[in-house]
Order: C-alpha cells, then sequence, then structure tokens
C-alpha cells in the first residue's frame, strides 16, 4: 500500500469519526466541529487519491475542488455559529430536543 | 534514497496516527473549550498532510481558513454561548443520563462497517489514474496562467469559482438576517495588542497582495489572499477597531459584493463578445483572471471579517 | 562543508524543540509552560531557519524564511503576553512551590 | 427576430439575472421590492424563451468556459430541465407577489436578497450537467435555504432552521463523498461522460449508496424526514411556500437525474427499497397530517407523503416507460402549485386570526373566502381529484402500477387518497364551523389573497393542458429513451 492510499484511507475514517460525533455528540458546537472533520475527511480522500496519476504531478482539478469546498466549508459553520447562538438566546439550550412526537 | 523514502513513510504513519486522534479527541473530550483547541490543531497538521500530498495551494487555505479562521470563529462562538446563558452543563448532563450503551455501541458499529465497506470500495479503484491532469497539462497554454490549480479554479471551472463567490456571500446575508446589528468592539486599552497589530496588519495586507500576485504561477491566489486579508480583518475587530458608520454601509457592502459581482458582470460580458460564459480570449485571459482575483480577495477578506463579527457592523460612537 | 554546518543546525534547532515541549509537558502552570514554549521554540526554530537558509537556492528564498522567523517571534511573543495576561485577569495564580 | 430570440442565452441568462438581482437588491435595501419583482418577471420571460428555443432547436448545450467536458463545466437544458424551471419559475412568480405585501420593510430587505440568489441557485442546478457544480449549486441552495427558514425569529423557528441546517449539511457531505468517488472511478465529473464510462464496481456502489441517501435526506424521503415539518412549519408563509415547493424539488430533481442517466449500473433491489420507502412515507405522512392540529404542520406533513408518492416511480419505472416518469414530473408540478398555495393559505389565516389552529379557524369561509376557495382547490389537486394536475400524476402512476400488477403500490396510493381527503376536509369542515369571536381579526392584502387563489388555480388548470406539457417533457428524449431502454 502506498502513502497517497493511506491518506485516502484516513480520509473515509475521518467522515465516520465526524459522522459518529454528529450522532452521538449533543451539542450543536460539537455537531458543527464533526461536520467539519466529516468535510476534511471527504476533502483528503479527493486529493490523495488524485496522486495516482503516472506523472510527476498530481491531478490539480481535486486541489481546485477542495479550495472551493474549504469556503463553501467555513461559510456553512459560521452560518450555523450563528445560528446556534441565536437558538440558545431563544431556547436557553444548546441542543436540539426531540418532541416525543416527532420521533419516527 | 531509500533511508529518505523509509523515513518519510514513518512520518506518514505518524501523521495519519496523529489526526486520527486528534479527530477522535475532538469528538470525544469532554469539554468544549478544549475540543475547539483540538481542532484547531488538527486543521494545522492536515496542512502537514497537504504538503506531503504535493498540494501547497490547499495547504495554504487549510492553515489559514481551516484552522485559523474556523478556529476563531468557533472560539468566538463559544465565548458569546458562555455569555449568553449558563446552561449548557445543566442540559449536557440531562442527556447524558439519557445515553443507554446502546446508543453509543451501535453509532460506533456502524462507523466500523463504514470504514470496512468504504475503505473496501477505496481499494478496489484502480492503481494508477491520470483523472483530468493530461487535459489540464494540454491546455495550460491557453489558461493565461502558469500555476495549474489557479488554472482549474479561476479558467476551466471558474463557473464553480463564481457559484462559490455567492455561497459565501450567502452565509454572510444568512448571518446578518440572523444576527442582527452588532456593535464594533471598543477599542482595546491592551498596549501589545495594539503595537501587534500595527506591525502585524501591514504585513498581512503585504502577504495577501503577494499571495495574489504570486497565485498566477507558484502556490497562492485569490483564496489564499483572501484568507489572509479577512485574518487582518479578524484581528482588527479583535483590537477595537474604529470605522465610521457611513463607511459600514454602502462601501463595505460593495466590497463584500465586488468578488461575486465582476464574476457576473465579466462573465456576462464574456458571453455578449466571445459566445460563451467566462470564455476569455486567449491573449487577455491573463489580465482579466487577475482583475477576478483582485475583486474576490477583497471580497473574500471583507466577509469572512465580517463573518466572524457575526452581526451587521454597526459603529460603536466613541465618548 | 555546508550540508555538514545545516545538519547540525538542524539537530541543534530540534534539540530546542524537544526542550520546549519537554517544559510544555512537565512544568507545573499555565505561566512556566508558555515561557518553556516560547523561549525554545524561538531559539529552536531560529537555528532551524538558518540551517534551512544555508540550504536555499538563491538569496530571495533566504529572506522569506528569515521573514517567516521574524513574524513568528513576534506572534508567538505577543501571543505569549496576552495568554498571560488572559490568565491573570481571570484569576489564574502563578504556581508557588 | 426570431434568430435574435432562439439564439440568445436564455439558459445562461436565467443563471445570471437572479444572481445579479440578489446582488442589486442587497446593495440596494430600499429597492429591494422592485428589484424583486422586476428580477423574478424577467426570469420567468427568459423561461418562455428557452422554452420556445428547445421547442425549435431541441437541447441546449452550453460549454462554459469554452472548454467542454470533461475538463470544463457544461451546461444542459432538455424537456425535464426546462419543466423544472417553469415550475419554479411559476411558483416563484406567485410567491413573490405574495411576499410584496406579506413582509415589512425590515423583513423585505433581508428575504429578497436570499430569495433571488436562492432562485439564481435554483435555475443553476437545473441547467447544470456536472455532479461537482451541483454540490455546489446544492449549497446555495440548501445555505439560501436556512437563511430564509431562520427569518421570522422566533424559537420555533430558529430550531426549525437548525434541524434543516444539520440535516442539509449532512446531505451535502454525503452526496460530495459520492461525487469524489465516481470521479475517481471515472475521471470525470460530466453526467454524459460518466454515463459512458462507469461500470459496476465498489466505488461506485458506495458513490451511489451515498449519493442517494444525501439525496434522500434532502428530499425528506421517510425516515429522512425528520427535519421538515418543524422546518417548514416555523418558516414564514412565502418561505414555507418556496421550501416546500421548490427546495425539497430540486434534490430530487438531481436524485431523477443522476438515476436516469448514470446509474444504471445500479444493482438490483435498489428501486424496490426506494418505492417502499415511498410506501411508508405516504402512509405514515398522511397519518401525521390527519393527527395535527395545526395548519401549517399538518400541510408539512402532507409534503411528507407527497414526496412519497415521487418515489413511487423507481420500483415502476425499471420495467415501465415513458408514462412512469411523466408521471412523477406531474407529481413535481402539481405538488409544487398545489403546496405553496396550501402554505400561502395558512399564512394569510395566520395574519388574520393570529394562529394556526385548525379547530379555531372561526367562519373563515365567511371572511376571506378567496383564500378559502384556494385551500380547497389546492386540496383538490393534492387529494388527486380530476381535473387537476394532481390527479393526471397519480391517474397515470395508477395506470402504470395497475399494468405492471404492482397491486402493493396500488393499495397503497388508495389509502394515500383517502386519508389526504380525510386531512383537507377537517381543515375545511372547520373552516366552515360558527364559533364565537375571540379577536379583532385582521384584514388580509388583496395581493396576498389573490395569489395564493391563483397558484391554486394554476395547480387545477395544469390537468388540462396534459399534452403540452408531455411535448416538453419529450425534448431531448431523455425521459423517454431511458424508459424505454430500462
Amino acid at each position: 500500500m502506498n502513502s497517497p492510499m493511506i491518506y485516502a484511507l484516513l480520509g473515509i475514517t475521518l467522515f465516520s469519526v465526524g459522522l459518529y460525533g454528529l450522532i452521538v455528540r449533543e451539542h450543536l458546537l460539537r455537531k458543527i466541529l464533526a461536520l467539519n472533520i466529516m468535510g476534511s475527511g471527504i476533502f483528503l480522500m479527493l486529493v490523495a487519491l488524485g496522486k495516482r496519476s503516472a506523472g510527476e504531478l498530481p491531478d490539480p482539478v481535486p486541489h481546485a475542488m477542495v479550495i472551493t469546498g474549504i469556503v463553501v466549508a467555513v461559510s456553512a459553520t459560521a452560518l450555523a455559529l450563528t445560528l446556534m447562538l441565536k437558538l440558545v438566546e431563544a431556547s436557553g439550550s444548546a441542543v436540539l430536543h426531540d418532541a416525543p412526537k416527532d420521533r419516527s | 534514497m531509500e533511508a529518505l523514502d523509509f523515513a518519510l513513510g514513518l512520518f506518514d504513519i505518524l501523521l495519519v496516527f496523529l489526526v486520527l486522534s486528534l479527530a477522535w479527541l475532538v469528538m470525544s473530550s469532554e469539554d468544549l473549550f478544549r475540543a475547539i483547541v483540538l481542532f484547531v490543531a488538527f486543521g494545522l497538521l492536515m496542512a502537514l498532510v497537504w504538503v506531503r500530498l504535493e498540494a501547497p495551494d490547499i495547504a495554504l487555505a487549510e492553515a489559514a481558513i481551516g484552522a485559523g479562521l474556523t478556529g476563531a470563529l468557533m472560539m468566538a462562538a463559544l465565548d458569546r454561548l458562555s455569555s449568553v446563558k449558563p446552561i449548557q452543563k445543566v442540559a449536557a448532563s440531562a442527556q447524558r443520563k439519557q445515553l443507554s450503551l446502546s446508543s453509543k455501541v451501535l453509532p460506533l458499529i456502524a462507523l466500523v462497517l463504514i470504514v470496512l465497506g468504504l475503505g473496501y470500495a477505496l481499494l478496489s479503484l484502480p492503481e494508477i489514474a491520470d483523472g483530468l491532469t493530461p487535459n489540464v497539462k494540454e491546455n495550460m497554454a491557453q489558461s493565461g496562467v502558469k500555476n495549474p490549480v489557479t488554472a482549474v479554479l479561476l479558467n476551466f471551472r471558474g463557473y464553480d469559482t463564481l457559484l462559490e463567490m455567492v455561497v459565501l456571500l450567502l452565509a454572510l446575508l444568512s448571518v446578518w438576517s440572523l444576527g442582527g446589528e452588532r456593535k464594533l468592539s471598543p477599542r482595546s486599552t491592551n498596549p501589545i495588542l495594539g503595537s501587534l497589530c500595527r506591525v502585524l496588519v501591514p504585513v498581512l495586507i503585504l502577504v495577501s497582495c503577494y499571495l495574489l500576485w504570486v497565485g498566477a504561477d507558484a502556490p497562492g491566489g485569490a483564496f489564499q489572499a483572501g484568507s489572509v486579508l479577512g485574518a487582518a480583518g479578524v484581528l482588527l475587530l479583535l483590537s477595537g477597531w474604529h470605522v465610521e458608520q457611513k463607511y459600514l454601509l454602502w462601501p463595505l457592502r460593495f466590497i463584500l459584493i465586488l468578488g461575486s459581482g465582476v464574476f457576473i458582470i465579466m462573465a456576462a460580458v464574456l458571453l455578449l463578445i466571445q459566445g460563451g460564459l467566462l470564455t476569455y480570449p486567449v491573449a487577455q485571459a491573463g489580465w482579466m483572471i487577475l482583475l477576478l482575483e483582485s475583486a474576490a480577495t477583497l471580497s473574500i477578506g471583507a466577509t469572512l471579517a465580517a463573518l466572524f463579527l457575526g452581526g451587521v457592523p454597526k459603529s460603536r460612537v466613541d465618548q | 562543508m555546508i550540508d555538514f554546518f545545516s545538519m547540525l543546525f538542524l539537530l541543534a534547532g530540534a534539540l530546542f524543540f524537544l526542550a520546549g515541549t519537554v517544559g510544555l509537558l512537565r512544568f507545573p502552570d499555565l505561566y512556566t509552560r508558555l515561557h518553556a514554549l516560547t523561549k525554545a521554540d524561538n531559539v529552536g526554530l531560529g537555528l532551524m531557519i538558518t540551517g534551512l537558509a544555508l540550504q536555499a537556492e538563491s538569496l530571495s528564498v533566504a529572506g522569506k524564511l528569515v521573514l517567516i522567523w521574524g513574524l513568528v517571534l513576534l506572534a508567538g511573543a505577543s501571543v505569549a503576553y496576552l495568554i498571560a495576561r488572559g490568565a491573570l485577569l481571570r484569576g489564574v495564580l502563578p504556581w508557588k512551590r | 427576430m426570431g434568430d435574435l430570440l432562439t439564439d440568445a442565452h436564455w439558459g445562461v441568462l436565467l443563471i445570471l439575472l437572479p444572481l445579479f438581482g440578489g446582488l442589486c437588491s442587497f446593495l440596494w435595501p430600499s429597492a429591494v421590492k422592485f428589484i424583486g419583482l422586476a428580477t423574478v418577471s424577467a426570469v420567468a420571460l427568459s423561461v418562455v424563451g428557452l422554452g420556445d428555443q428547445l421547442l425549435a432547436t431541441g437541447v441546449y448545450h452550453h460549454a462554459v468556459g469554452g472548454w467542454g467536458a470533461p475538463l470544463g463545466i457544461d451546461l444542459y437544458a432538455d424537456g425535464l430541465s426546462l419543466f423544472m424551471l417553469m415550475v419554479t419559475a411559476l411558483v416563484g412568480l406567485g410567491v413573490s407577489i405574495y411576499a410584496l405585501d406579506y413582509f415589512d420593510q425590515d423583513e423585505a430587505r433581508r428575504f429578497w436578497p436570499l430569495w433571488l440568489l436562492l432562485l439564481g441557485g435554483l435555475n443553476a442546478l437545473f441547467l447544470s450537467a456536472d455532479i461537482f457544480n451541483l454540490y455546489v449549486t446544492l449549497e446555495i441552495v440548501g445555505l439560501a435555504g436556512v437563511g430564509l427558514a431562520s427569518l421570522s425569529g422566533g424559537g420555533a423557528a430558529l430550531d426549525g432552521a437548525m434541524r434543516y441546517l444539520m440535516a442539509t449539511l449532512l446531505g451535502s457531505l454525503c452526496y460530495l463523498l459520492g461525487v469524489a468517488l465516481l470521479y475517481h472511478s471515472a475521471g470525470t465529473v460530466d453526467i454524459p461522460l460518466l454515463a459512458e464510462r462507469l461500470e459496476s464496481t465498489p466505488p461506485v456502489w458506495a458513490a451511489l449508496g451515498l449519493i442517494c441517501a444525501g439525496l434522500a435526506l434532502k428530499t425528506a424521503l421517510f425516515p429522512l424526514h425528520f427535519w421538515l415539518p418543524k422546518a417548514h412549519a416555523s418558516a414564514s408563509a412565502p418561505v414555507s411556500a418556496l421550501l416546500s415547493a421548490l427546495v425539497v424539488k430540486a434534490s430530487f430533481y438531481i436524485f431523477l437525474r443522476l438515476w436516469l442517466e448514470i446509474f444504471s449500473v445500479r444493482t438490483e433491489g435498489v428501486d424496490d427499497l426506494l418505492g417502499a420507502l415511498g410506501m411508508a412515507a405516504i402512509i405514515w405522512g398522511s397519518l401525521q397530517a390527519l393527527q395535527q392540529t395545526r395548519l401549517k404542520l399538518m400541510i408539512a406533513y402532507s409534503t411528507v407523503s407527497q414526496v412519497g408518492y415521487l418515489f413511487l416511480v423507481f420500483p415502476l419505472a425499471a420495467i415501465g416507460t415513458f408514462s412512469a416518469w411523466s408521471a412523477v414530473a406531474y407529481l413535481v408540478l402539481s405538488h409544487a402549485l398545489a403546496k405553496s398555495a396550501m402554505f400561502l393559505v395558512a399564512g394569510n389565516l395566520m395574519h388574520f386570526g393570529g394562529h394556526d389552529r385548525i379547530a379555531d379557524l372561526d367562519r373563515a369561509v365567511q371572511r376571506l373566502p378567496i383564500t378559502v376557495g384556494a385551500f380547497a382547490l389546492a386540496g383538490v389537486s393534492i387529494m388527486g381529484l380530476p381535473p387537476s394536475g394532481g390527479f393526471i400524476g397519480k391517474w397515470l402512476l395508477l395506470n402504470e402500477a395497475l399494468n405492471q400488477g404492482r397491486w402493493d403500490l396500488v393499495f397503497v396510493m388508495m389509502i394515500g387518497g383517502v386519508l389526504a381527503a380525510a386531512y383537507i376536509f377537517k381543515v375545511l369542515g372547520f373552516a366552515f364551523t360558527q364559533a364565537p369571536v375571540t379577536h379583532e381579526p385582521k384584514g388580509v392584502p388583496a395581493v396576498m389573497e389573490w395569489s395564493a387563489l391563483l397558484l391554486a388555480v394554476a395547480a387545477i388548470v395544469v390537468g388540462f393542458l396534459a399534452s403540452p406539457l408531455m411535448l416538453i417533457l419529450g425534448i431531448g428524449e431523455t425521459v423517454e429513451l431511458m424508459g424505454a431502454g430500462q
């Protein structure tokens, strides 16, 4: 196994760890961190697999996609954080409570 | 040479291990402050990973945005969270009791299954694949720049970047719509912070200009330059920078939309002249891309700093 | 010859980093840890930069390396001060024997 | 003149116009209403232009930057895209007119830029032929949707918006991971090229699973619908209308597009699974809608069940033909119109009475006859009674299920129809009851009443326009070919 593949596997593991945190942890700030880690995992996989090319340079297209993705991620994070603060102001809790009726 | 390969392999494994354990700790540590600090460390190590993957452009963006600005946003949010209400502890402990063993173990099993499944999928990909490398190489001469990543971002897939500028603006619009007005913080009385600003802000602006300029043929470009500019903005906001109200209305909004606006106008003009959306004439591509990037840098910097503020900025009245 | 000196500087730098990290882990409170970290790391980085600058292809690359050192010095010192000040304001007491 | 009209780049205009309008409305907050309405009208005209062009020349194809796939991004419009663009323009126009009077000045300043950028994102989504570009447009739609959902402030709206944000971000990430796998399997993100190159390999299956899961989450397919009722019910009325009518359909469109074009390599059983989830959604959503005491929650749960109908097409289309796919397009259209009308009606009733408790709709029919009429007409389409658009869609679907002997689907559709009738008549029943007047009701501006009625009437009228709409849907033959090729 070569090093790009190790990093690609790290990428999917990060995605899964983030997903786990997103499901298990309740605090919204933690969920936002989890989404960021998932994103990093995807970016890592996208770029690492781009290093499989036969030439000396890695594939630049995933690089551009990831830069796009990083900016999207920071935008979403900023929005999520503001929303969280407003929600805490309004409801007094940084945890989303499920009404029992909504459980499915 | 073999010794070097071996050392690098060892380094890779160490790095993978560190990144993974940091991610796990970010998710599992009880203290939120600690989780955020660890997340910043995670971001910095990710920047190192990008260097190992020969992706210096991403390394720059990750260090500035992924670790720096995201971390600053989180820290600021945590700070405001604790000033809103000290309720999180209660809520967390109340919830903790509900968490039975099965609700923690089941997701863990799911996690392992997902890793195994996706891992199997990855390992069955072909060993060697060129992706779009040959296509990029072939068309580099017509792109107007020498850095392949900039060529993809601003030329080959420039339309993605246009839409992405809109995403950034949308996040800001939503934050402004939610956050209401927010007064700029009072001037800091801390002399060190003040002098740090006086030295660092000009340096950051210089670095930003350099990154923007060098992006045409080396790692760098609008996003990296913009995020450095945004960092300078955050520093200024922290130190209690005074901006008069009249600049916060029209001029600020103008800077915020400049990036997407110039992009859209350029796209429309090129559609009329060249008959294609964002189809640059080969000879003029270089300066057109630089123009787009300059506008984008300003907008990205202003937007990131404004996102950090978390509301419609309002000048404080001194005295 | 140059390679030898580079190696020497890099190793010395690494040693300082190691010392700083040991200090970070072993020292009893925030203030002493900050002290260990900033002081040792700044010297360590300086040595490493010197070692790398010797290998630089051109003067401008070496200049950039030195610039990085200057920035880290500036940021490190200021941030260490700000952290210590913040801690003091929040009533974190320095360690006493 | 004719040449000018058919040669113009209507597709590109459809993307640039609303984005530019959004920027302008942000820059000149005092003129938002004018800029907004002008932009939306211009977009509607451009859709007509594009339709004219497509009818004359077949599909629209534009290589952005002149590069062409796989290096560049392609814009592509066929009958299905045009159909979705039409739905967006129609609903958008109706809701925009309604919003003129609904929002006060401060809310309007926040609403219009977000809505115009959302419109740009939706149009870009329907025109894109590139799965990574679709990701970026999905993010535009998602973030704009969250911004709009939280517009009214208040605890419930913020809670709903937060759930929506989490769901939409998770959905996008799953989708993006799928895109990454597809790119590395085939070396391209262009849909037609992917269709040529993809083979049935483990990474492609994984990508299929991830993309389906991500999009199902965004489309609120049962059991991934948990975020929708709160988010849609607590937003302000025009926003709920946009979210339920358009935003949910955007991710469904991608689902449909990818299904038709690139997931022909899919494994057996996935289509049946989707059908089963669709059936569960119909029953569950309808039962929940029936139990709700608040009108907006009832309408939101009705969306959950109506989304279920859309997914019934997948098991049918496995051996089906054009009519199964046109049924789903018809359902999208009629549901968008009817559901937006319903949410606007709910907005009127709330404006009028200050609440949306179904049991206390004291004699609404006497004071707001137009509004209640709009609700009844929209209800006809949701129930699937003739001669509405909903009837055509459901009838086509039912016919297909009968032809294939899928009695389970037939049965569920019947039950769904009965339940829909039950919850809609429940509301109408209360609207006709005599109740003591407990407060001084506020008048509802005529514009708000008539725009709701307009959308509801449109949901009925499309029932008479089957043949021209089928003609449009057949442009490019994507739907027809893929249907026949199964």
